[in-house]
């Protein structure tokens, strides 16, 4: 009996171990005494039938595997939070406030090549929707955002996005240099950086406003 | 005494078989603290009850045995067999009042230390590899079907934010202009050059660089500036052959003279 | 009960199907309802014990393995494990107890210079991994052992090695002598020099002599 459990015990591991699903000549090689294997195997899969891995035969070899009802939990949807690019911020923002825009108007307000995968992706998120065309040579496709965009961002309309003097008055659109300037007052500079004096070429930019 | 060529057995007395035996195999040492363990491990099989003065001699005695057959050794078993003939005089002569240097008994103590901590690890390293271990003796899941994770980005963003990246959007493409590039005030390399020329015939001796700086230098900036330049200038008069320069110390005062006047002739 | 039941297979399923060690966070995640998983673990740990397969854990995770006492019908699949130099060995030791170690640190307690190649090899294999820097002079690096490490060896954590306790209490796992190091043990040393308790040629080292 202790013999019979041993046999089952390496059976288990032997299964669990092999690389393959194993045909019952090769277990019957490496177990000691090469025992029959045919009622320990049945034995085993019965034990494991209501388990969470079952021993299944598959094309006359033996293996474990996951119950098949669990399958669900080998899978696992993860959301991830991800925040937009700056660069895909700034399209949305331009297409909100210009719309409709076309690729070309956007590039340039931003100054920058707006890539495809951008307003690609703004379209994926739900946020912007290809408008129409414009009439101009070439027909380019206009962009403006989708009702989703309104909703997600509590608007009415794009009409409620507040204009320039708004942001100028809650401070959002000042005279401060855009942190990527990575500008330093003259005076404050020169206390940081006593050692670098002898390069005058590496001048602060002064901030001209008044 | 002329041919040391013997075999190692000439030297082998049977009351100090210790270093010998150990001789023959010089390349299986992992340096002189292996060697030390071994000898005290067959003084004594618990290594805290084991003579280090005792080491010390076994020890050099194995360095002369290994020199008698003119085995090359390594510089580290040299340093070793020093430091333990030093040590073995620490211990021998009575101890001196001076109180700075660590004493005999200090010494053999740390050294006695040190090779229990070396048996200690060796010891460990064994039962560690002599651990079962995966993938030798025990074996993990051959056929894992494994766990797979769909990630899905959900992107997030605010009306704070666009309001934002609209904003900083105009302030770059339309700020630009709010911007200029300072003009610093900077004392130049040529105006260095060409006020340090009309001096560099007059300074017989040693004199500071500082001295040399164009006068009323109120701004700091401009006062650096100057300073940087006078002695790049400096620097190149020098090169030349116009000037000798000098500083006696880490940052003490760079000092000229007219190296002309200096050799007492012209060219 | 049966809910409980169920709960034993799923953490089964996952345990099984993992292709790594999982932690109990990870677990926790996956099932439905995120059940506590300490007993379900602890339960299914003693189910397995005496099977041929193993619920253990490493390195803080989970994980099944097959049971050590059948590597013997194991082992034949196994290609000769290339075995690890002496100075590899012990390097690897002085990792595992002292670490995190700089590399004059190993080689303070080998008392032999560390070749590069000892320690590069010890982390191509996986065993050790750079964990820092010591914030003396120079910053040099810090060697830690992996989790690779703690699960191939069988050990819950670094705290598990084995007799890392007394070798600690023993001060053996310290840079230097504790202070109350003493070269004999009292007891050993002759009752009549007092005085001279820590001089090792007091040693009746002699009197052990054949």
């Amino acid at each position: 009996m202790t013999e019979h459990l041993e046999h089952l015990r390496m059976v288990e591991a032997l299964l669990f171990a092999a690389a393959e699903p194993l045909d019952e000549e090769s277990i019957v090689q490496r177990l000691p005494g090469h025992p029959e294997v045919g009622p320990l195997l049945a034995e085993l899969q019965d034990m494991y039938s209501r388990r969470g891995v079952n021993l299944v035969r598959r094309a006359g070899k033996w293996m474990f595997q996951t119950a098949p009802d669990l399958a669900f939990l080998l899978q696992q949807e993860v959301q991830e939070e991800r925040r937009l690019s700056r660069a895909a911020q700034e399209t949305l923002a331009i297409i909100a406030y210009h719309q409709p825009a076309t690729r070309a108007e956007i590039e340039d307000i931003r100054g920058v090549t707006v890539s495809k995968g951008t307003v690609d992706l703004l379209m994926e998120i739900g946020w912007v929707r290809v408008m129409g065309r414009r009439q101009t040579p070439g027909k380019p496709v206009t962009y403006g955002v989708s009702e989703q965009f309104l909703i997600e961002f509590g608007l009415e309309s794009v009409k409620d996005l507040p204009g320039i003097d708004e942001l100028k008055a809650a401070g959002l659109l000042d005279a401060e240099p855009p942190d990527s300037y990575r500008l330093l007052p003259v005076d404050e500079a020169d206390e940081d950086t006593e050692e670098d004096v002898l390069l005058p070429f590496d001048d602060p930019v002064e901030t001209g406003r008044g | 005494m002329s041919d040391p060529s013997g075999s190692i057995i000439s030297f082998e007395e049977p009351s100090r078989p210790v270093a010998d035996q150990f001789l023959l195999n010089i390349d299986g040492w992992e340096g002189p603290l292996d060697v030390l363990l071994m000898l005290a491990r067959n003084q004594k099989v618990d290594l805290s009850a084991i003579s280090i003065l005792q080491l010390a001699e076994q020890y050099l005695e194995f360095i002369a045995a290994a020199r008698r057959i003119r085995l090359e050794l390594a510089a580290d078993y040299l340093v070793m067999a020093a430091w333990l003939a030093y040590l073995k005089s620490r211990l021998l002569l009575p101890a001196e009042e001076t109180g700075e240097e660590p004493s005999g008994e200090e010494l053999a103590a740390h050294l006695a230390f040190r090779l229990r901590r070396l048996e200690a690890m060796r010891g460990r390293a064994s039962v560690l590899m002599s651990r079962h271990r995966v993938g030798r003796d025990v074996f993990l899941r051959g056929l894992p079907e494994g766990i797979r994770v769909i990630r899905k980005s959900a992107y997030v963003a605010d009306l704070y934010g666009l309001l934002r990246a609209y904003a900083a959007q105009k302030a770059r493409s339309e700020g630009n202009d709010d911007y200029q590039i300072r003009r610093r005030p900077v004392f130049t390399m040529e105006d260095a050059m060409r006020r340090l020329e009309r001096l560099v015939g007059f300074v017989p001796d040693w004199t500071s660089l500082q001295q040399f700086l164009p006068p009323s230098m109120t701004d700091k900036a401009l006062s650096k500036s100057a300073l940087a330049s006078t002695f790049a200038a400096a620097l190149e008069y020098t090169r030349q052959g116009k000037l000798e320069l000098r500083q006696t110390e880490s940052f003490g005062p760079l000092l000229i003279r007219s190296r002309v006047r200096a050799a007492g002739q012209d060219e």
